[in-house]
């Protein structure tokens, strides 16, 4: 187990370094450093430079080295836990990082209170009788929620809720600091959106267990059917979909983009999107390695998580 | 037990491959389909004529493919959703819609009139009319959501055929890329790709293969490692095959079957992709018509419940375009299941 | 100040337009501008001119705010939703976000108000030479540092020489004004001896190589606010300055606060709002910022915007400005290098058509010479025609009998409208048998190519004067010129107009330099566009300005 | 004993399922009375219903499946008006059941005491620690080492013949009345099955529960039960005493099932196997009348064909019942079914001869490279020897984990040998991988599946299959002539030519692998290895297979390398024996010797697990204890020597066995002086006929 987890540590830090060549590599194009120049004194005025002086800005921006020296550097002042600057928001990368996946915390947070119970007591439940009526209902509402994309969930909660309704505020920009209120809409967009696809998840792993020989065993042995689901099959049927939803803190990041962006909810992936737009290309490096770290540490957790539910692996 | 000995005829999946008709028509449907999305701009005149047969082709299709989903009205119904946009989509040019970018009077909310003309699902901020948008735009949503998805499913079968069969250093060399893209998250590789290639139909193939063949790649490989297994497998070795013979002749049919089930999904997470992007604005460009650009535009014109129809048009057709894949794939399944 | 003390340091133009204007030569609105470039106190001269003083102070302090409202009520926040930028150095602000954040806290020679008219803001009063090229400035006095300090000439002289500095790479240098003070010295622009003169502690006079008639409108551009003489860049570290607030936080992409600065008595009378809270919101969702309620005005929102900014509950306040979208050719390049099928393109456009189209209510038709109606020395030429069939001839002539394909690069810039000009043109080129592709593009791509590209749809600023735009864009050479149209003849034309204080026969120049543009068919220009904002119902005295500029000193929250 | 009210009683119990191809009956008429104490045997093929009636037994269906007619008396009550908690009490602690796959009926997640405790607990009502205790003592008494550390494990910890043991305490923990066993032992090795077998011999005596035993195996019916059911799709088609069935059959499926088993006596030559004409029909196109009809060589338009037929009981014993309209007129002595000897086809020269060849694996047990602790090796191959000559048949038997796969891999080419050397005509094989062997070597050199369902490829045509093949090999080039040979191999394969056209899965199990075999010879190979080649199938299409297999041998002298551990079928077929053990060969001989005295150990326990449907023999009772060690960590010295009866401490634990050549060529590998193996019993000898009692 240790073995796996150092193993796949190590995967990281390869992923990270090869992710982030490639980002530099990408964001050094003249290309990149223009639009930066751009964002940074104005269409007018950028291509009013002269080439020397347009130079002088990149020397003073420090963009001038070639890549792989930047990136040499960087990576020095990564290793000194120095995430760089943004030249959007005038700040340090780490705090700026900091506050914002703090906000998509709060998101994730009640996205995954919500989330998890309701998805799995729908999918135990239809699981447990495949075919049944109660089954066809919900497997049809986790489809149906599942195949609208977040997009539209969240337009439709708007215009429902806050436009028709008046019940809730319409972006969630929290200017006035945190406000409960405007927390609502995005985290229903983000569990509408996923709970219907953890809940069938769960749905076929519950199915698959309550077909499988040993549960007939149990049945066959006389215990009460009630006994028979809670103790014989649900521990078997969550394996599956506990991994499933630890892996979905990698979804969310991704996840959260649009909705964030949607909501001007300023979290993480409103970061990275204004980031890579910018381009802002620190921030979207950390922003990278923030990422890969939440995918590898939750593919981890997960791993071990599987192993800890699933004695055939446990005790093997 | 006495009922899997049961022969229950063809598969599904032979069912929908066997029929060479088939596959003739959803080629006479796509690929004028294809050809006047990407390059109806630079056909002048005979744009419109090349679509002609894929109307037809379209219908018959339907047709036929009711009949190999039978079974499950589940698919029947994902089906139908699907095929009424892709019959939008061929026969855009031959309904009477007005044209897609004519600003004719703005804020028209649907089924009223203006400057006497009707405007079903009424007009948006720039006073086009909603409905020819809509029908217009499903034709790009639809041709470059598939195709990224078909580019994607190229490239990830390849490499997972190679790293499941040949394993080796092939393997790690390939499951390891797999892993540096599949650990960005989906978004930021999108954004950063379109980013770097500037947004644009064919960039967004590249996004999705990026994006979308490593998952792929993992479950051919998964298919191949299992399938690698069976005695056929290995009496095409001992028979001293090629591995390429092995891997395209006697693995890669096999792995289809499962493929098409996820295939059907993926489309539906392109298709919501595509539509996120062009929100975002990394998408499509203005000023065609395409359904993340209306609700990009509308979200910041018609955030108001009386002009909420702007937003909810696109937003219902691309969800109901999602779900018809998504039910489309369902029902897949459940007949593989059954056979 | 009253009118006698004016009328003693009248200039002598002043009597001469008076009597311009008496004879009704000049208009009335023209002569306020004129008085007021020449020094005359902008109240003073609304009362010489016989005109209500718009939303002027009367009073003696000849300050360049509105009057006070009696009830007005004091005190409160005013939240703003605005880009929220850096605040490094006002001497190298890019954009007029920048210079909002600072604006009450840093304030300027000049104040060009919302009705593009310049009054005196921290100077009192300025006197130019007969030939226009020396200005004497005299400053106001009593004006207070938020440290104590007076404002003084060394203030201004730390000022225009941080400005003239060639390695600071402030834009003040392209102003003709400063530019004239400045002289080639080994490779390098710089500040020519004598250049500027310190009379006095409140009197200093600068004088220039060349007549300059916008000295004071260019004290107003947004990089040319005063810092204090102590001042070491960034500005957020310690923001010193005379205006009535002072920076509380300023969080990039977040929120800039400023709160009424205690302990010293502002210069400039009352003011009533105790915060200003600019916060962090792109262009697009502004409005739907102010429309959740989240904030009681905004910095601007889109034409296509306007319907749902009706729908909501709140005063729209539109301003007129010389704000313009130039689909330009540039004449080097194929097929434009040829003037007849620039003209053919011109004659198949009906300007007022695409104005109404895009802009239906506020702003005024584009004449293709990029002199706004708002400009004091517009000249009214007789409006173009559309003329299809003469279109259709030029391009035969021209050699495309069978019609033209060209394309127009489209970025965005300034708001999804220049698409959708570039969509109505191309609709109405339809007739004229040319099609014209419109190629939309993210604004900074379109920022890398606006100079390069054969045909571009480009955003112009607001500038107060018309001479002001015309030789910063249309001058054989000049950095910005993108049509790279160069005509000599025209030049001499501008430089005649440049050099002529006398509006009346200015405008007489004018009428050749716009005629010759317009017959070179340079742009097509359909829109002087409006800028639209809005302000909450309970928000009293919100200025629209032409620039954008905010200036929220009278404004009053109930 | 007949005036007890029966434990279970059938009464013309019908089931059927419901599938999108409509019902499908699949069971019909269905008779059965279980006396106290009474041990029932219900025999058939795959497809039957055999199972079915196990599961309607226990009330359990499933989703499709139902109860349409008839009923089922427990203690003379019906159980389908029971209620569902009715059927809860008697579940488990009345009726118990015991499966196919004891791994997969067992919790994976859940330590096996608390499954055990379960049953006391909710049937009984009894503490958590009395229940462990019980659960404990059955532990104990199916013989299972230290019940303690198994009550604290997990399925997955223990061997699959302990799972099985630990399903079978759990069925008893309550002690039932009616024990339903479902081919208890089909998962498991031989040897270990004989010892689950003789277990549950042993209960029934000491408990006297009744037992139904379901299988597809005589023999073992035969050393389980009273009584026997034997059953052909969907129907009781014989139903008697195990005695008169076995010795006076009285249905031609009955005859013809112990026809195609070979039985020992049986001889390839002298005595060919008999197949039943024709396979299972399906379900849904049983034929009208009996259903065995098409394939019955009595078989008579009008009587056979004419309406459902009658159980009617055999004249002078009533509870010896048969399904057949003309059982009567047939003469059961002299219509015996008989193949037409053949003559013996002389061996010829050396083809394959196998020196010392050694294969180990070293298994990385993924880690990076800095971490992995020290290779650990299997040794799947130990230094085998031997050789097989033209036209003959070399059997490979062995239990799982014995390494014949591994050798046919290496022998394929698909492996590297670790050492030694393979010799085919005079090329060496043993390091020539097969990309790097001329097609002729290869052609040489071909191989028939053990599992037909991934024998061949379900996305191909079979012609397209044996096509292929033919190319390959250059048989032929132009497509007319590869596919006249396509036909003349489906012909020899008694396969009809349109199932060139058909994809796999359109065909049964049988012609699947009558395919395979046709794809092997379509090289004309000299060497053909055929794993299990009809393990998977049914009895009654094994001797098709199994025949049609041989004569193709006769006629091409393709010498054949048949691994398989059933040693009843290589008995029949095989001219050579080459016994395998963890790796090693243990023995070597011709057929005779391996099954007479000297045996190895090994063999001889061997021999005595093989159940033989036979009731004119008897066997020696030799059980073995424990299980077949991991290839990974075999035992030192000996491999045998944990299970080993003749166990020599200090000596078979310690140093490798020596190998004993007999002067006819005959090789043992083994501890033991050649005077202790002469002087072994022989294990099956004819027993001289006594009355049935």
């Amino acid at each position: 187990m240790l073995k796996l987890i150092l193993r796949r540590l190590v995967q990281m830090f390869l992923i990270m370094a090869v992710a982030s060549l490639l980002l530099f590599a990408i964001f050094d194009t003249p290309d990149f450093k223009k639009r930066l120049a751009v964002q940074e004194l104005g269409g007018f005025a950028v291509s009013a430079l002269s080439e020397d002086s347009y130079q002088a800005w990149l020397s003073e921006r420090g963009l001038d080295a070639p890549f792989y020296i930047r990136y040499t550097n960087w990576i020095g002042s990564i290793l000194q836990g120095d995430l760089g600057f943004s030249y959007e928001k005038n700040r340090e990368v780490g705090p700026l990082l900091l506050d914002r996946l703090a906000n998509t915390g709060i998101l994730a947070f009640f996205v995954f209170a919500l989330m998890i119970p309701l998805s799995l007591v729908l999918g135990v439940l239809a699981g447990m009788k495949e075919g049944s009526v109660q089954d066809r209902t919900i497997s049809f509402i986790s489809v149906f929620t599942t195949s609208i994309p977040e997009i539209a969930t969240a337009i439709l909660l708007t215009v429902v809720l806050s436009l028709g309704l008046g019940w809730l505020p319409a972006k969630s920009a929290m200017i006035r600091g945190f406000e409960f209120q405007q927390l609502i809409l995005p985290v229903l967009t983000l569990v509408i959106y996923d709970f219907g696809y953890v809940a069938r998840m769960t749905r076929a792993s519950m199915a698959e267990v309550m077909t499988s020989q040993y549960i007939r065993t149990a049945i066959l042995k006389g215990i009460p059917y009630r006994r028979v689901v809670m103790r014989h099959a649900l521990r078997n049927a969550l394996i599956a979909p506990f991994t499933l939803i630890v892996l979905q803190l990698n979804w969310l990041l991704s996840g959260v983009v649009v909705v964030e962006v949607f909501f001007e909810y300023d979290g993480f992936g409103k970061l990275l999107l204004e980031a890579a737009l910018f381009p802002d290309v620190e921030v979207v490096q950390a922003c990278t390695l923030v990422a890969v770290a939440v995918a590898v540490v939750s593919q981890i957790i997960s791993d071990i998580g599987y192993t800890f539910l699933n004695p055939r692996i446990r005790f093997a | 037990m006495a009922v899997t000995e049961i022969d229950a005829g063809p598969s599904v999946l032979d069912r929908l491959s066997r029929p060479k008709p088939l596959i003739a028509l959803a080629l006479l449907m796509w690929v004028p389909l294809t050809a006047y999305v990407m390059f109806g701009g630079r056909m002048d005149g005979y744009a419109d004529t090349v679509l002609l047969p894929a109307v037809p082709a379209t219908v018959l299709l339907y047709v036929l493919g009711v009949r190999a989903f039978r079974e499950s009205w589940v698919a029947v119904i994902g089906l139908s959703l699907v095929f009424f946009w892709l019959l939008a989509a061929v026969s855009a040019p031959y309904l009477p819609l007005l044209d897609p970018n004519k600003p004719i009077a703005p804020f028209v909310t649907p089924f009223s009139e203006k400057r006497d003309v009707f405007f079903w699902l009424g007009t948006d901020f720039k006073g086009r009319d909603m409905l020819s948008r809509v029908i217009w735009g499903c034709q790009r949503v639809i041709v470059w959501g598939v195709s990224a998805t078909m580019v994607a499913y190229v490239v990830g079968a390849l490499f997972g055929l190679i790293s499941g069969y040949l394993s080796g250093w092939w393997d790690e060399v390939i499951s390891f890329f797999a892993n540096v893209l599949l650990s960005f998250p989906v978004m930021v590789l999108f954004i950063v790709i379109l980013n770097y290639l500037g947004p644009s139909g064919f960039n967004i193939v590249v996004a999705v293969t990026f994006a979308s063949a490593p998952a792929i790649m993992r479950i051919v490989r998964g298919l191949a490692l299992d399938i690698k297994t069976r005695d056929y497998v290995f009496a095409a070795q001992t028979r001293g095959e090629h591995p390429l013979y092995i891997m395209i002749f006697e693995l890669l049919p096999n792995v289809r079957g499962p493929i098409i089930v996820d295939a059907c999904l993926r489309l539906g997470y392109t298709t919501v992709a595509i539509t996120t992007l062009t929100f975002l604005g990394l998408g499509l460009q203005p000023p065609d018509p395409d359904w993340g650009l209306m609700i990009r535009e509308s979200a910041k014109t018609a955030m108001l419940w009386k002009f909420s129809y702007m937003l909810l048009v696109p937003a219902l057709a691309v969800s109901s375009l999602i779900l018809g894949f998504n039910l489309m794939a369902d029902g897949l399944r459940e007949m593989s299941l059954r056979d | 100040m009253s009118n006698k003390d004016t009328s003693k340091t009248l200039h002598p133009k002043v009597a001469e337009a008076r009597r311009d204007m008496e004879t009704g030569k000049l208009n009335r609105r023209e002569f306020v501008r004129f008085a007021a470039l020449l020094g005359v106190g902008a109240g003073a001269a609304y009362a010489m001119a016989g005109l209500p003083n718009p939303a002027v102070a009367q009073d003696a302090a000849n300050l360049p705010f509105p009057a006070d409202d009696p009830d007005a009520k004091m005190g409160g926040a005013l939240n703003v939703a605005m880009q929220v930028q850096k605040m490094e150095d006002p001497a190298t602000y890019s954009w007029i976000e920048m210079s909002n954040q600072t604006r009450h806290i840093l304030e300027h020679l000049s104040f060009t108000g919302p009705d593009n008219v310049t009054r005196p803001m921290l100077a009192e009063r300025w006197e130019a030479s007969e030939d226009l090229k020396s200005w004497t400035f005299y400053l106001r006095k009593g004006v207070k540092w938020h440290n104590g300090d007076d404002f003084t000439t060394e203030d201004v002289l730390f000022n225009f020489t941080r400005w003239t500095d060639p390695d600071l790479g402030s834009s003040n240098v392209g102003l003709s004004s400063i530019s004239a003070m400045l002289e080639e010295k080994d490779g390098k622009k710089v500040l020519r001896e004598g250049a500027i003169e310190v009379i006095d502690d409140h009197t200093i006079r600068f004088n220039l190589a060349k007549p300059v008639l916008s000295f004071p409108e260019d004290m107003y551009n947004y990089p040319t606010a005063l810092v204090h003489r102590s001042f070491k860049p960034p500005f957020s570290d310690n923001p010193i300055g005379t205006g009535p607030f002072t920076l509380v936080e300023n969080v990039v992409g977040d929120r800039c606060l400023l709160k009424r600065v205690e302990g010293i008595e502002y210069w400039g009378g009352k003011v009533y709002l105790d915060e200003i809270r600019y916060y962090n919101f792109d262009e697009d969702n502004q409005l739907t910022a102010f429309a959740s309620g989240d904030v009681d005005a905004i910095y601007e929102f889109g034409v296509e915007q306007m319907e749902l900014a009706k729908a909501l509950d709140g005063d729209i306040i539109p301003a007129r400005t010389a704000q313009t979208l130039c689909c330009r050719f540039q004449v080097t390049q194929k097929p434009f290098d040829d003037k007849r099928v620039r003209q053919a393109i011109v004659k198949a456009i009906d300007n007022a058509r695409v104005k109404e189209l895009v802009y239906p209510d506020g702003g005024d038709v584009g004449e293709n010479h990029h002199v706004a109606p708002i400009h004091p020395e517009y000249y009214a030429l007789p409006k173009l025609e559309r003329d299809v069939e003469g279109a259709k001839a030029l391009l035969a002539e021209a050699g495309y009998p069978d019609g033209l394909e060209i394309t127009i690069d489209v970025g965005n810039t300034d708001g999804p409208w220049h698409q959708t000009v570039a969509e109505a043109m191309r609709d109405q080129l339809k007739d004229a048998g040319i099609t014209l592709n419109v190629n939309v593009m993210p604004p900074s791509k379109y920022w890398e190519i606006w100079d390069k590209t054969p045909f571009g749809a480009t955003a112009w600023t607001h500038r107060p004067l018309g001479t002001m735009v015309l030789s910063l864009g249309y001058r054989s050479g000049v950095p910005w010129n993108e049509t790279k149209y160069a005509n000599p003849e025209w030049d001499a034309a501008l430089d005649a107009a440049e050099s002529t204080l006398d509006v009346e026969k200015r405008t007489a120049f004018m009428e050749k330099v716009e005629k010759i543009l317009q017959d070179d068919a340079v742009m097509v220009q359909p829109i002087f566009r409006p800028v639209y904002t809005i302000a909450a119902k309970s928000v009293h005295g919100y200025p629209g300005h032409p620039t954008q500029c905010h200036q929220f000193n009278k404004v009053w929250k109930a | 004993m007949s005036d007890q009210t029966p434990v279970l009683e059938c009464r013309n119990l019908c089931i059927s399922y419901y599938t999108r191809a409509g019902e499908i009956p699949a069971v019909v008429d269905f008779n059965l009375k279980l006396m106290p104490g009474e041990a029932h045997g219900i025999v058939g093929e795959s497809g039957c219903g055999k199972s079915t009636v196990a599961l309607a037994i226990m009330q359990y269906m499933g989703k499709n499946g139902a109860i349409v007619g008839g009923e089922i008396l427990f203690e003379g009550r019906d159980m389908r008006t029971m209620s569902a908690e009715e059927l809860r009490h008697i579940r488990g602690s009345k009726i118990a059941m015991v499966y196919q796959e004891p791994m997969a009926s067992l919790n994976p997640s859940m330590l096996i005491g608390e499954q055990l405790a379960e049953v006391p607990i909710y049937h009984e009502g009894i503490s958590q620690d009395e229940a462990m205790a019980r659960a404990a003592e059955m532990l104990a008494k199916v013989r299972l080492p230290d019940p303690e550390r198994i009550l604290k494990a997990y399925p997955h910890q223990i061997s699959g013949g302990q799972q099985q043991r630990v399903v079978i305490a759990m069925a008893l923990l309550s002690n039932p009345r009616l024990l339903l066993l479902d081919e208890p032992t089909t998962a498991l090795d031989v040897t270990v099955e004989a010892g689950i077998v003789d277990l549950i011999n042993e209960i029934s005596e000491e408990l006297g529960t009744s037992m139904i035993y379901i299988s597809h195996n005589l023999g073992l019916i035969l050393e389980t039960c009273d009584r026997l059911t034997v059953m052909y799709s969907g129907e009781a088609v014989e139903v008697g005493d195990i005695h008169d069935v076995f010795d006076e059959m009285r249905h031609p499926y009955t005859r013809g099932l112990f026809g195609s088993i070979p039985l020992p006596g049986a001889d390839k030559n002298a005595q060919p196997l008999v197949a039943i004409p024709g396979q299972l029909p399906l379900p849904h196109e049983r034929p009208e009348g009996c259903n065995f009809g098409p394939r019955c060589t009595f078989f008579r338009t009008g009587t056979c064909d004419a309406g459902r037929l009658k159980m009617r009981s055999v004249p002078g014993d009533d509870d010896h019942k048969v399904r057949c309209e003309r059982f009567e007129d047939i003469d059961w002595d002299r219509d015996l079914p008989k193949g037409e000897a053949r003559e013996p086809v002389p061996a010829g020269d050396i083809v394959l001869s196998v020196e010392e060849m050694t294969k180990h694996y070293t298994i990385d047990d993924g880690g990076l490279a800095f971490m992995s602790g020290p290779p650990r090796t299997v040794k799947a191959n130990q230094d085998l020897t031997f050789t097989a000559r033209e036209a003959e048949t070399v059997a490979i038997v062995g239990e799982s984990g014995c390494g014949k796969s591994t050798f046919a891999k290496v022998l394929m080419g698909l492996e590297d040998a670790t050492d030694g050397k393979v010799m085919l005509g005079n090329v060496e094989l043993g390091d020539l991988p097969v990309d790097k062997r001329d097609s002729e070597t290869i052609s040489k050199l071909q191989m028939v599946f053990q599992n037909p369902f991934d024998t061949l490829n379900p996305s191909h045509t079979i012609g397209g299959q044996i096509g292929r093949v033919i190319r390959k090999f250059g048989v032929a080039r132009t497509d007319e002539e590869v596919e006249e040979i396509i036909y003349r191999l489906l012909d020899t394969v008694k396969l009809p030519r349109d199932f060139a056209k058909r994809k796999p899965r359109q065909l049964s199990g049988g012609q699947k692998q009558r395919v395979g075999i046709a794809r092997a010879f379509a090289g004309n190979p000299k060497v053909v290895i055929a794993d299990e080649p009809v393990s998977a199938l049914d009895v009654s299409v094994q001797a098709a297979v199994t025949e049609l297999l041989m004569d193709i041998q006769r006629e091409n002298r393709t010498t054949m390398l048949f691994i398989s551990h059933d040693l009843s079928v290589v008995r029949y077929l095989a001219d050579r024996i080459v016994v395998m053990y963890l790796g090693q060969i243990m023995e070597q001989g011709t057929t005779e010797e391996i099954f007479a005295p000297p045996y190895h150990p090994y063999t001889e326990a061997l021999l005595a697990a093989v159940p033989i449907a036979d009731t004119r023999v008897e066997k020696r009772h030799i059980v073995l204890k424990g299980e077949i060690p991991s290839p990974a960590n075999p035992p030192k010295g000996c491999p045998f020597s944990t299970r080993c009866a003749y166990m020599i401490a200090g000596v078979c634990d310690t140093d490798a066995p020596p190998l004993r050549t007999f002067e006819s060529g005959h090789k043992i590998l083994c501890h033991l002086e050649v005077a202790e193996l002469e002087k072994m019993e022989p294990v099956i000898k004819a027993k001289a006929a006594q009355p049935v009692g």
